[in-house]
């Protein structure tokens, strides 16, 4: 690897040269450009996508919010919001950093802030981030420094879930809100600079980032450009990194990241996420048999879920039985994941086919590229279920197929399963249930007039109360059979050797945690 | 068969065997067939038509043989065809034993074809390569069911090879493994598989060598003795005719110039065109013929034929009536048969 | 043939030729060229092995066994029915033998290919027969509508049908059936009106024959081995077709054991377990080499001149 | 006849293949018509049924389809094909009720540059190679360099070009470092995906070079220039190469046709941001006016090369009249 070693000090030593001739405009920064490779494209730079990694990678650089979280501790953390209370049960206030500015040069102030949190939470708009969403969330100026936020009912994790909401412009969205699709101007420590569509896209170094002057900037600037890239092959994407076109390439897998560890000049990094990986079945199907406790007891049991998530899966954890992990509010620890029993299964089927009933077909669904071997892993299902004597099909479905129907209501049409990841970084069932098992939740997979009420009375609960309350939910959904958590996802990425990186569950991109050493 | 001799213009010929039979077999009445030159898309062929065959006329009786002589690109092919409605002629009547043919439906015609036949020129490609003697000579059979009975075919398959000078053993070899004389011979054989009355022989010999030419020649002029069918004989030069044919007509650019027996033709040719032809007929006394004629020029195109007497640009008669009057086919002054000249007259030598 | 150089008729040669090729003549021709010989073995090898794979396979081309994916060629692993399993070219990500998978993947890209071959042939064919032998306004039809299909890539066409009606075994042969049937058109038409004015065409319409019988006596045969040729080639062509949709998500579906499938989803493991996409992308090249290897030199054998090469 | 000339003959041609347009994206237009509700597919099945209403009217769907149809010729006819609902943009309602879109033709033929130079490189690359590949064949027939050509150029026509192009990527990019894995930009980055896009007509075009350069060289012409002691290379390239050219430049255009189709793939692999790899993005989100625009245009690019070649065949051969 002489080769590559050499190339690299060549590389370096055309880049500091250049750095040197160029001058630093600020202080900081002189790392050169940062290359990312992402397996997908964005499909838009609005403020609302920065909630999801994956839908936008990178546009944290350029976006900002009013908290973020402790990359060690998970905690909320100020970021343009200095502090916050909660005044009312339902009103919080933020007070906002001094001297901020948007990339466009207006002021961020207590009445942006409020236009961008509307703009963001707006039923009108339905964005996809409601489905984070607890309350509906309004926001309001109260003086220049400070905004109020406020909640249609009490809302204690509120500090936490305006973490996902991005801030930006209030010009560019009273003014020209079809830009606000393809061109972010926030108030990060990069400047968006052009979305080739098809390519890339970029940022430069924000020489006025508050974060430059700030006492407590969540990192500071190393690299000078930041250039997001996307490819859909991984062997790519790892091929990028080792032959130094790119210093970071997303979600390797378990075998390339052992390569990557095993090999000189680069190196994986793994960490564990808020996203997880989850089967499942709805509820509401067009089957009556669907709905019978038994019948999905036996779809449960059918699937070798440790298998899956050992042989497959790759990496990651196991969950017990329960989409999050035991840091988690409401997690219940008396409850372990479903068992593999194809014995057990094939009988309930059996007695269910001779007492007349008519097995329907299961279709299990999963999304193209959402997490690496997907396509296996419902190809396993489905000969699982096959082999206890569940009909079924399976397909790996483009996001055009799969996208409109992961965000759709439960109807009676809906006869099918789905796997797919979730990201919950609220670390709370509050947050999870509202998402996934209320009949008015964006991606609900369940329906019970009873169930909401109780999620709704433990959702204005805080502390040992709504741990509790939310407990009790947890075993209530397991043994309903909704869900089956595969498992929590380790992310991996490839990087070279010297890369630093900071950064929390939440896996956000941020390049003032980077740097090369 | 029997010596029932002709009288009023067409006196039987002495030498040859066999009488014509006064019946007519063949009427021919103002045949024509036109081809349309085929423009493009956006660029049409201006209506513009290829005369091949112009208004023909002529009869043929039962057991006759006549033969039609031509250079070639003359229509005599495309008339032949025309008659057996193998291309459809634009007008005229052919009638076949008193039957119009060109009135007929497709099928009805098909049935017919019986008694129509036809023996090709190119006995290499007018024999499927993929099939053997004998299913060459039996499909005929299997189209026209009873005509000879499935259990007789093997019989009679042998019978038409021998009688065509073939073994019976080559019935199944396959037409490659033959030479071109006993490829021909199939080709006739197949022609009298179903006991034609009428055969048209399109230059059948003009593909073989000189030597066999004979041969084939002898054995239609036998078949035609043993059979009493009748024959249309089309040949490029008068030489080949000669043996065989009754009465002869001369054809130039889709119309018949002159027509005569026998004797007629070659003794006292009255049209230009027919002296020209006759005069490069290599004969044993080149005196008895005269001078060589040799014919100026090309053959005109059919697209656009000249005016008048279609011969005149190539013939050493020609006058300025030629081009403004078509003459017509009829006798004229002392010439006793045919023709289409205005100065229609025998040789001087 | 001695005599058939005073033939002047253009093609004579080639049906002598044709007609003299028996099958003691093409298995000695294929004696001598031992790279064709050996794709002759691959190929009747591969489908008897397609044909017959239930019998001959041990194991289950469906049943994963997870925990036993991934593993290289020879490896032996222990069966869910606790038998123990012996796997000659390694395991697939689902533990399931890569051998069997490859041999019922030969059943279904075997199947694609031949079967919409043969109906895009059967159709082609018909097609070009009647417009090059009835000529005129069903000529124009037909060649008008060749023109058109031509003129779009057809792999084009096929993958935005999948994508309206959905992909699968049955979708995709009917999809190549219907952009295919062009190539077998033109040919036959070609062939057709090569032969329709020909002496021995008119000859047997001299006897009485109807056009049909025409078309199936005498046109029809002729056009076999040009037939064969392009239908060979026509097999190859969709086999990579086959590979290309599924890459694309277009084509067959899981859990279906296609080659283009199986390539696909191996290339995620490219580096770590090289032998899941090998081992289906040489079994996708070897059968298409093979392919091209058989028609080319069916071609050469058939005709020398390769004269209908025009006409595709 | 002749007066009507090239001049003629091209406007003719130009008027088919118009019309050719025409009838594919007719057919398109019909055939998206038929996989649902496209307002229904932008908007989600969460959205409400005004919602869906409003954008249907928006994109005009309320209309009667020959209403719909003619918007869509005369549309087509201006170079407008409809707007995106999607690409670039993922809420339409995100803006007060008005949607958002952007034209989609603008967004499609953006990357057609990219494509040209992919598939010009490939094309040419291909023609440099198979051409003295082939040649060189023709003049040693049945030799074991020609048994060697024929093998390996039947090969590059059996490959399965995306498992090529990983190949490639692994050895070239990867394992020897030379060249960069994927992307756009230098003409370092065009060498890999031209390398996997050329081998298919690399095989077809020395295929067809071989055969009918033996065609040619088997004439009675060039027998006699040999015979006459000109140099066989001389009489390769002057005499036979000429005559040959037709068949060839036909192929030439069919193969360039093929690439036009493998661009679909081999961008996508390689990131290369042309018109294949927005095909394959449009599909994946379902966009069906972005799905037109790139078909639109593929189509057209294959009509110009069947064009181009079609001259190039009148040029060559000026006898041949084509219909």
């Amino acid at each position: 690897m002489a080769g590559r070693n050499s190339r690299h000090a060549l590389r370096a030593a055309v880049l500091g040269v250049l750095a040197l001739a160029a001058g630093p405009a600020y202080a900081l920064g002189g790392g050169g450009e940062l290359v990312i490779v992402a397996n997908q494209e964005p499909q838009s730079m609005q403020a609302q996508v920065t909630y999801k990694e994956v839908n936008g990678v990178g546009l944290r650089n350029v976006i900002e919010q009013l908290t973020r979280l402790d990359p060690r501790t998970n905690e909320v953390k100020p970021m343009l919001a200095t502090r916050w209370e909660q005044v009312e049960p339902r009103v919080w206030h933020f007070e906002l950093r001094d001297g901020v500015t948007f990339h466009d040069g207006t002021p961020f102030d207590a009445e942006a802030a409020a236009v961008s949190i509307n703009w963001l939470w707006n039923p009108e708009n339905n964005y996809s981030v409601r489905e984070m969403m607890g309350p509906q969330i309004t926001a309001e100026a109260v003086d220049a420094a400070t905004v109020a936020v406020i909640t249609a009912e009490p809302d204690p994790l509120l500090p936490r879930r305006i973490y996902l909401g991005g801030v930006t412009s209030a010009k560019q969205i009273l003014e020209d809100p079809a830009s606000h699709d393809v061109h972010p101007i926030g108030t990060g420590p990069y400047v968006f600079e052009e979305w080739k569509q098809g390519q890339y896209w970029t940022a430069t170094a924000n020489p006025d980032w508050w974060g430059n002057t700030a006492e407590d900037p969540y990192g500071e600037i190393f690299f000078d450009r930041l250039r997001i890239v996307w490819r859909p092959e991984p062997i790519v994407r790892a091929a990028m990194v080792e032959s130094g076109e790119a210093q970071v390439a997303m979600f390797l897998t378990k075998e390339e990241c052992g390569r990557f560890d095993a090999k000189d000049g680069i190196k994986c990094i793994v960490k564990g996420s808020d996203t997880f990986l989850q089967f499942r079945l709805d509820y509401h199907g067009a089957a009556p048999l669907l709905a019978d406790p038994r019948f999905r007891k036996a779809i449960f049991t059918s699937i070798d879920w440790e298998g899956i998530r050992l042989n497959l899966m790759g990496l990651g954890e196991a969950l017990q039985g329960q989409m999050l992990p035991s840091v988690a509010t409401g997690f219940h620890d008396g409850i372990r994941q479903y068992p593999y029993d194809p014995a057990g299964a094939r009988a309930i089927v059996d007695e269910l086919k001779a007492g007349g009933a008519d097995i329907p077909s299961v279709h299990v669904s999963t999304r193209l590229g959402s997490t690496p071997r997907n396509g296996e892993m419902v190809e396993a299902m489905g000969a699982m279920l096959t082999s206890v004597g569940i009909p079924n099909t399976v397909a790996v479905e483009e996001p055009g197929v799969f996208n409109p129907r992961a965000v759709s209501k439960p109807t009676p049409e809906r006869a099918y399963a789905w796997l797919h990841v979730q990201a919950n970084p609220l670390m709370d069932y509050g947050a999870t249930f509202g998402a996934h098992f209320s009949c008015g939740g964006i991606v609900s997979v369940f329906c019970d007039p009873d169930f909401d009420a109780r999620v709704a009375e433990a959702a204005s609960m805080t502390g040992k109360e709504r741990h509790e309350a939310l407990r009790a939910l947890v075993k209530e959904g397991h043994d309903r059979y909704v869900v089956a958590p595969v498992g929590l996802l380790q992310r991996a990425y490839g990087v070279p050797e010297g890369f630093a990186w900071e950064f929390g569950p939440d896996h956000r991109i941020v390049a003032v945690n980077m740097r090369m050493n | 068969m029997a010596g029932a001799a002709g009288t009023a213009r067409h006196p039987a010929q002495g030498e040859r065997a066999g009488a014509v039979l006064r019946e007519p077999l063949l009427e021919v009445e103002h045949l024509v067939k036109h081809y349309p030159v085929r423009g493009g898309l956006l660029r049409p062929g201006g209506g513009k038509v290829v005369r091949a065959v112009d208004d023909v006329s002529f009869v043929l009786h039962r057991g006759e043989t006549l033969g039609i002589v031509g250079e070639s690109g003359c229509g005599k092919s495309t008339l032949s065809r025309a008659i057996l409605r193998l291309t459809e002629p634009t007008g005229g009547r052919v009638r076949f034993a008193g039957e119009d043919l060109l009135q007929l439906s497709r099928r009805e015609m098909r049935a017919r074809r019986r008694h129509l036949q036809i023996v090709f020129q190119d006995p290499f490609a007018s024999l499927n390569p993929r099939m053997t003697v004998a299913q060459i000579i039996r499909e005929p059979w299997s189209i026209f069911k009873g005509v000879v009975p499935r259990p007789e075919w093997d019989r009679r398959t042998a019978e038409l090879l021998v009688q065509v000078g073939l073994s019976p053993d080559d019935a199944h070899r396959y037409p490659y493994q033959f030479s071109g004389g006993q490829r021909q011979r199939i080709g006739i054989a197949r022609a009298l598989t179903l006991n034609p009355k009428l055969v048209v022989c399109d230059e059948p010999v003009s593909a073989l060598d000189v030597s066999i030419q004979a041969q084939v020649l002898n054995l239609l002029a036998e078949i035609q003795e043993k059979l009493g069918l009748s024959y249309i004989f089309i040949a490029h030069d008068l030489s080949v005719v000669r043996h065989i044919s009754d009465r002869i007509a001369v054809m130039y650019l889709g119309k018949l110039v002159e027509i005569g027996t026998w004797q007629e033709i070659y003794e006292t040719p009255a049209h230009p065109y027919t002296q020209a032809l006759l005069s490069s007929v290599p004969v044993i006394e080149p005196e008895a013929r005269g001078e060589r004629i040799i014919l100026k020029g090309e053959v005109p195109s059919p697209l656009a034929p000249p005016s008048g007497c279609r011969f005149r640009t190539r013939c050493r008669k020609a006058a300025a009536v030629c081009a403004t009057e078509e003459p017509v086919l009829e006798t004229r002054g002392a010439v006793g048969h045919l023709t289409a000249c205005h100065f229609a007259a025998p040789r001087e030598y | 043939m001695a005599a058939s150089s005073s033939v002047s008729r253009p093609g004579t040669t080639g049906e002598e030729r044709q007609a003299r090729v028996t099958a003691r003549d093409l298995a000695a021709a294929l004696a001598r060229d031992w790279v064709v010989l050996l794709a002759v073995v691959f190929l009747v090898v591969l489908v008897a092995a397609a044909v017959l794979a239930h019998l001959l396979m041990p194991y289950d081309p469906l049943l994963p066994n997870i925990f036993a994916g991934r593993r290289p060629p020879f490896s032996e692993t222990r069966g869910l029915d606790g038998g123990v399993q012996l796997h000659l070219l390694g395991t697939d990500a689902l533990g399931r033998d890569m051998l069997t998978r490859l041999v019922y993947g030969a059943r279904a890209s075997l199947s694609v290919g031949v079967v919409a071959v043969a109906v895009s042939a059967v159709i082609g064919t018909t097609l070009g027969l009647f417009a090059g032998f009835l000529g005129g306004r069903v000529d124009t039809v037909v060649m008008r509508t060749v023109d058109a299909f031509q003129a779009v890539p057809s792999l084009l066409v096929a993958l935005f049908v999948l994508f309206i009606i959905g992909g699968g075994l049955v979708n995709m042969v009917v999809i190549f059936a219907l952009v295919r049937w062009v190539v077998y058109a033109r040919l036959a038409r070609g062939i057709t009106l090569s032969y329709r004015e020909s002496s021995y065409v008119e000859a047997a319409r001299s006897i009485g024959a109807t056009d049909l019988r025409i078309i199936f006596r005498h046109i029809l045969p002729n056009m076999f081995s040009p037939l064969l040729v392009l239908a060979t080639l026509e097999v190859a062509l969709l086999i990579l077709a086959e590979a290309g949709l599924s890459f694309l998500g277009f084509g067959l579906k899981p859990p279906e054991p296609s080659w283009g499938l199986m390539i696909a989803r191996g290339r995620e493991y490219l580096r770590e377990a090289w032998w899941m996409i090998t081992f289906p992308g040489l079994a996708v090249f070897l059968t298409t080499l093979s392919l091209n290897l058989f028609a080319n030199w069916l071609r050469t054998i058939t005709d020398p001149v390769q004269r209908w090469r025009w006409l595709i | 006849m002749i007066g009507h000339g090239l001049g003629g003959y091209f406007v003719r041609r130009l008027l088919g293949s118009a019309i050719m347009l025409l009838l594919v994206m007719s057919a398109v237009f019909f055939a998206d018509r038929q996989i649902g509700d496209p307002a229904r597919m932008v908007l989600g099945v969460a959205a409400t049924e005004e919602d869906v209403r409003e954008l249907r009217e928006r994109m005009g769907l309320e209309d009667p389809l020959w209403v719909q149809y003619r918007r869509f010729v005369l549309g087509m006819v201006q170079g407008d094909l409809g707007d995106t609902f999607r690409y670039g943009i993922s809420k339409p309602f995100a803006h007060g009720g008005m949607p958002e879109s952007r034209k989609t033709l603008p967004i499609a033929a953006e990357r057609l540059p990219a494509t040209f130079v992919l598939g010009g490189v490939t094309i040419v690359f291909a023609i440099l190679v198979a051409l003295p590949l082939g040649i060189y064949a023709a003049m040693r027939p049945r030799t074991a360099g020609d048994r060697t050509v024929n093998v390996l150029s039947l090969a590059g026509v059996s490959i399965v070009e995306y498992w090529f192009a990983l190949i490639l990527i692994l050895v070239f990019a990867v394992q020897l470092d030379w060249l960069p894995t994927s992307g756009y930009g230098t003409p370092a980055h065009v060498i890999l995906p031209a390398l996997a896009l050329s081998l298919r007509p690399i095989g077809r075009i020395t295929q067809i070079a071989r055969s009918s350069m033996l065609d040619e060289l088997a004439k009675p012409h060039i027998t006699a220039a040999r015979g006459r002691g000109v140099p066989i290379t001389r009489i390769a390239s002057i005499h036979a190469l000429k005559n040959a050219a037709i068949p060839i430049v036909t192929t030439i255009g069919d193969e360039t046709v093929n690439v036009v189709t493998g661009v679909i793939i081999i961008e996508t692999v390689f990131g290369w941001p042309g018109i294949g790899a927005l095909t394959v993005d449009a599909l994946a989100i379902r966009d069906v006016p972005l799905i037109e625009a790139t078909i639109f245009l593929l189509v057209l690019i294959v009509l110009g090369i069947n064009l181009v070649i079609d001259l190039a065949y009148m040029a060559l051969n000026p006898r041949v009249r084509l219909r």
